[in-house]
């Protein structure tokens, strides 16, 4: 078995409400010394074991067909034996 | 002239839609299924509100892949009317029809309130009964309206005159306040606020008829 | 099996009575089958003996409680089904989820009945906000609510809201669902047919929620966490397609009975359709579409994973079924069928795992008649000098207090985050007295609305429970309904303990009594026992859901002033009662004194008067005084209509009581100048005092008592503090 | 300056609406070899510099205090040099 893990976070600039929430949320418990909270998504795809390079051009192309918008959202990815 | 009302798994403001049209401009309407793969039959397509695919994803994301955004894609190069409202709108600009990005409200909450908007083009197909600068009421209601694009697109926005409406009020976070867009072709019409919940005195507002009612007057004359 | 049973939450007594039944042990399918159906979730069997004090006939009475919903009939060959559930268990523990699955379970018992939801309701009690852990309940019990309601695309159109220390660790989430349905097209869960073949369609069935009834049939204490059934998750968008297809299913005739799976779900779906058909099941668990891998008999049985509906259909239509199901991207899978000998018998690899008598798990299920006592510090309460109540000086800062209270402030940061518009048909928005939803291709319209004042039920819950029956049927009336059905939802202790059986049993003679003079039939309802932290219960809250018909939707009034000059009338006599008043808990942090009297003659006066005030189009607003008293009231009727007052009271009570006290019966309405003699005249025929207090003018509320004046504030301070109230609270830290 | 990276996600049983609507869209985009989707939350929190084994600590109190939602919600995370 393989997982393909995705990590999705808003792109750099782009205002992050909800990350703000966090953050202010950490504050009002104490934990001043954070300075900054981006939220994002995490995805985790299940495959049957199969060719890792082809795989892997796979899952990019669903990251960028469907899995974000490409507007506001950049991406990561990792493949690991499951 | 003959309304489509495209029905997506989780659409729900597509009753909306179809009584806004039938009894509020009192024009042919019918309810079409997401499998629909030709709409050439209708002269103006309507997406309508509501939460396609549960939202899941992104608000539009899974939407924008059923088969009958082919046919919309389509009609719209052919230059037929189509709006999308709330859920509508989020479906294409996934969809790539409409520039820019609807995000989370600001304030993370959903919002549901009649709030003010400002005509700021009144020269589309879908604006002719209204003036620029002219201020209107309609209902929102949307957790993810907050409209984000880039600072280029936003130039070539303005510099088309695609910015449609504005909400008077800061909302949901959008950037400079838009709250409706129109592709350059100027036949596709995208908007957060619902001008088919405001067509009945009844309910109070009657706003949205000026929006609904520019699309019949000006196919009457023609089309685009 | 070491007393296993204990553990499940069954009595020694009541396995004994299992054992008898059955002829031998059980075993742990079958077990757990009746640990689940004889919780007081399911089988209400601490109050069973009580609710059949309830009146539940009428001339509309189509289907009384026992079904999934009642019915009512209201003309035009349509009916309106209704019923309001308790999710406040789950929703102490993991608040978003336990209300969205609150608020999927009740839409799906609509659903069920043949009906086309249209509306919901919620009613919320939390402890005050000025801590962390109530905040994050308020705020994800509403967005829970929010995010089912508004993506199934229901209307949340209505409900209620109140903040009192007693909910602090165990808040009410209450929702109500309203729909309708053609008369010859309600679907109802009776089995017949032997042979017949049983359906599950929609989801697909997991680990969630087991054992979930039994759970909610105790009370909450540091265990519970441990106790926890593993959480349901709500999936709105699937119950949306279970919603289209069941309604695109009831347009064949496939449907001999239905029900959905709430608690207890295999299990209470099946005996209860078995048992009210006298009829037995054959079910099958190797053809129930499973989520999970190696899930056992007693998961099976007991899973309350959601979005799931058991169906009996007619023999060899299963796959018009399918068709219709797979259209809407769902499962639909034949389980079992229909058969004569009453059993529910359930089948895992061949072998039989369970059988049991359908009967026993329902009819059979245990009943208590418990002692009662009142409770020793009901006196105590009840002592009230208001003597030692000295009038603060300040009455501005009184009034300002009073209306910003979190009981009476504006609910606008709740229902703001509800779709309360979707499907067009919300004539009258949340923040009235009752919620209006047209039913379109007809001049009619249904009014809603929930109600119940726990203060008052503390204080005596023979007259609270009145009084919330009255106060529902009053705001129907002030926007122009006829009230003609109660669902109602009974939140309490441990009714084990006799103070609380006490206050359980004389709630629901006060609510027989009120429905009985005012000839308003209960037609479904929910119990929900054990609300308690820590071993302190809550207030008694028995939440009245109430719908009122509209003949014609044209002529619905609201509580908005409307236009300078109008004349301000208050219906009915202030008696000068302050006692569990908001005024007093505000200004005197006193919990306190007599509720209010009601006198249900004078009220049912009073709703008819009003009713036909409205109908001869001759007052321009109408505003219920409750809480908060007239001068709330007026308050409320001034900002929404945006237009102040100015108002001199003749009064022999003191000033501060005249404004607050919180006596029942009273009405607040504005008139043209030249058609008051008219009101005033039918007032007098309705034998309903009437009393011309003040006119509709400027933008300030300004009151005189006795030619002094008391009160002089800006209207826009007023809505400032009324309106932003909540949200206030809930952003500061 | 430490990055916290905190991935979030359902708890083994339960009920996971999203994934299961993003693994339907992506079969009906022909990625059939999807065998199974869990879409969870991807948090990042920024932190100066510091002690890397009190940071972990204090991350990991974060997460069961407000990050994640004990009762539905399992957690990792790691924390590397931003
Ligand atoms: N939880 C809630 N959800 C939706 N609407 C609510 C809620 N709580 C209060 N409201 C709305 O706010 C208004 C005022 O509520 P309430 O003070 O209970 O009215 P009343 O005293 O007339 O019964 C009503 O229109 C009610 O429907
Ligand atoms: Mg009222």
């Amino acid at each position: 078995m393989l997982i393909a893990k995705v990590y999705i976070t808003l792109k750099k600039g782009i205002l992050d409400p909800q990350g703000k929430a966090v953050k202010g949320a950490l504050h009002s418990l104490g934990y001043e010394e954070v300075k900054e909270v981006r939220v994002g998504k995490y995805i985790e795809l299940t495959f049957e074991d199969g060719d890792l390079s082809l795989l892997k051009d796979k899952v990019d192309e669903m990251c960028k067909r469907i899995l974000t918008n490409p507007i506001i959202e950049d991406y990561t990815f990792e493949i690991v034996e499951g | 002239m003959k309304f489509a009302v495209i029905v997506f798994p989780g659409s729900n403001c597509d009753v909306d839609c179809y009584y806004a049209v039938k009894d509020g401009l009192g024009e042919e309407v019918e309810y079409v299924w997401h499998q629909e793969k030709n709409l050439s039959k209708y002269d103006v397509i309507m997406l309508p509100g509501g939460f396609s695919y549960g939202d899941y994803l992104r608000a539009g994301a899974i939407a924008r892949f059923s088969p009958v955004m082919e046919a919309v894609r389509e009609e719209a190069e052919k230059g037929k009317f189509i709006i999308g409202i709330c859920n509508g709108f989020q479906i294409l600009t996934e969809a790539g029809l409409l520039p820019g990005a609807l995000r989370k409200n600001e304030g993370l909450k959903f919002i549901c309130k009649t709030v003010s908007i400002i005509v700021e083009n009144d020269e589309t197909p879908f604006t002719t009964r209204l003036k620029k600068g002219q201020e209107i009421l309609l209902p929102i209601a949307h957790g993810e309206g907050n409209y984000y694009v880039d600072d280029k697109t936003l130039k070539e926005l303005k510099e088309n005159n695609q910015i449609v409406f504005r909400y008077k009020e800061n909302i949901n976070g959008s950037v400079e306040r838009i709250a409706g867009v129109i592709n350059k072709k100027g036949n596709v019409l995208g908007m957060m606020p619902h001008p088919e919940r405001a067509y009945d005195s009844l309910l109070g507002n009657t706003d949205g008829l000026y929006i609904l009612g520019s699309i019949v007057d000006n196919f009457v004359k023609g089309g685009v | 099996m070491n007393k296993i049973w204990r553990e499940l939450g069954l009595t020694d007594e009541e396995y004994e009575k299992i054992i008898s039944i059955l002829g031998r042990e059980p075993n742990i399918t079958e077990l757990g089958m009746y640990s689940v159906m004889w919780s007081e979730h399911c089988s209400y069997k601490n109050s069973k003996p009580l609710l059949k004090y309830l009146p539940t006939k009428g001339e509309r009475v189509i289907q009384g409680p026992g079904e999934n919903a009642g019915v009512l009939d209201i003309g035009d060959n349509l009916a309106v089904v209704m019923k309001i559930e308790s999710h406040n268990h789950p929703s102490a523990i993991e608040p978003y989820q336990g209300a969205a699955t609150g608020v999927g379970g009740i839409i799906r018992d609509i659903f069920t009945m043949g009906a086309r939801p249209i509306a919901l309701l919620d009613s919320l009690r939390f402890g005050i906000p000025d801590d962390k852990r109530t905040k994050y309940l308020i705020e994800n019990v509403v967005a829970g609510i929010a995010d089912y309601g508004n993506c199934i695309g229901i209307p949340t159109v209505g409900g209620d809201t109140y903040f009192e220390e007693s909910y602090k660790g165990n808040p009410l989430v209450n929702a109500m669902c309203v729909g309708i349905v053609e008369k010859d097209k309600i679907k109802k869960g009776i089995a017949k047919g032997i042979g017949n073949p049983v359906m599950v369609v929609g989801a697909t069935t997991g680990r969630d929620g087991i054992g979930g009834a039994s759970f909610a049939s105790q009370e909450l204490s540091e265990e519970s966490e441990e106790k926890r059934p593993s959480v349901q998750v709500g999936d709105p968008f699937m119950e949306k397609l279970l919603l289209e297809a069941c309604l695109e299913l009831f347009e064949t005739d496939a449907v001999v009975a239905i029900q959905d799976m709430g608690a207890a779900g295999l299990t209470s779906s099946s005996c209860e359709m078995a048992s009210r058909g006298g009829v037995g099941m054959e079910i099958d668990l190797d053809k129930v579409p499973l989520r999970e891998e190696g899930m056992t008999p007693y998961e099976i049985m007991l899973s309350e994973s959601q979005e799931r509906m058991l169906v009996v259909v007619k023999k060899g239509k299963e796959e018009d079924v399918q068709k219709i199901f797979k259209k809407w991207g769902l499962n639909a899978a034949t389980i079992g069928k229909i058969t004569d000998d009453g059993m529910i018998r359930v089948i895992k690899d061949g072998k039989i795992v369970a059988e049991v008598p359908a009967k026993s798990l329902t009819e059979d299920a245990p009943q208590y008649v418990r002692e009662e006592e009142v409770p020793k510090w009901q006196e105590e309460v009840k002592k009230l000098d208001i003597n030692e109540v000295k009038p603060p000086e300040d009455m501005n800062k009184v009034l300002k207090d009073v209306i910003s209270s979190l009981n009476i402030a504006s609910k606008e940061w709740i229902y703001s985050q509800y779709d309360y518009m979707v499907r067009t048909d919300t004539v009258i928005t949340p923040g009235m007295d009752a919620a209006v939803v047209r039913i379109k291709g007809t001049r009619k319209a249904i009014a809603l609305t929930t109600d119940c004042n726990g203060r008052y039920c503390y204080l005596d819950p023979y007259i609270g429970s009145q009084i919330a029956v009255a106060e529902a049927a009053r705001n129907l009336c002030m926007v122009g309904a006829k009230p003609i059905g109660v669902t109602d939802c009974l939140n309490f202790g441990n009714p084990e303990k006799k103070e609380i059986y006490w206050q359980l049993k004389n709630s629901i003679f006060g609510i027989a009594k009120a429905c009985e003079t005012f000839q308003i039939p209960v037609v479904s309802g929910n119990v929900s026992l054990y609300n308690e932290n820590e071993g302190e219960a809550i207030y008694p809250t028995p939440v009245i859901g109430m719908a009122g018909l509209i003949e014609d939707v044209s002529k619905i009034c609201t509580m908005d002033f409307k236009k300078e000059r109008d004349v301000i009338i208050i219906l009915g006599e202030n008696k000068g009662e302050i006692g569990g008043s908001e005024y007093l808990k505000v200004c005197f942090g006193m919990v306190k004194g007599q509720p209010p009297q009601i006198d249900l003659e004078k009220e049912k006066r009073l709703q008819e008067l009003v009713l036909k005030l409205i109908d001869e189009g001759l007052i321009n607003s109408s505003h219920d005084i409750s809480e908060g008293g007239f001068a709330a009231a007026l308050v409320e009727s001034a900002i929404s209509g945006k237009k102040g007052a100015k108002i001199s009271l003749q009064t022999s009570l003191r000033a501060d009581i005249e404004l607050f006290s919180e006596s029942q019966s009273r009405a607040l309405i504005t008139v043209s100048p030249e058609k008051v003699d008219e009101v005033l005249k039918i007032a007098y025929e309705h034998q309903v005092p009437a009393q011309k207090v003040g006119v509709v003018e400027g933008k300030d509320i300004v009151i005189d008592v006795n030619g002094k004046r008391i009160i002089d504030l800006p209207l826009e301070v007023l809505e400032e503090s009324w309106r932003g109230r909540i949200k206030w609270e809930m952003e500061r830290n």
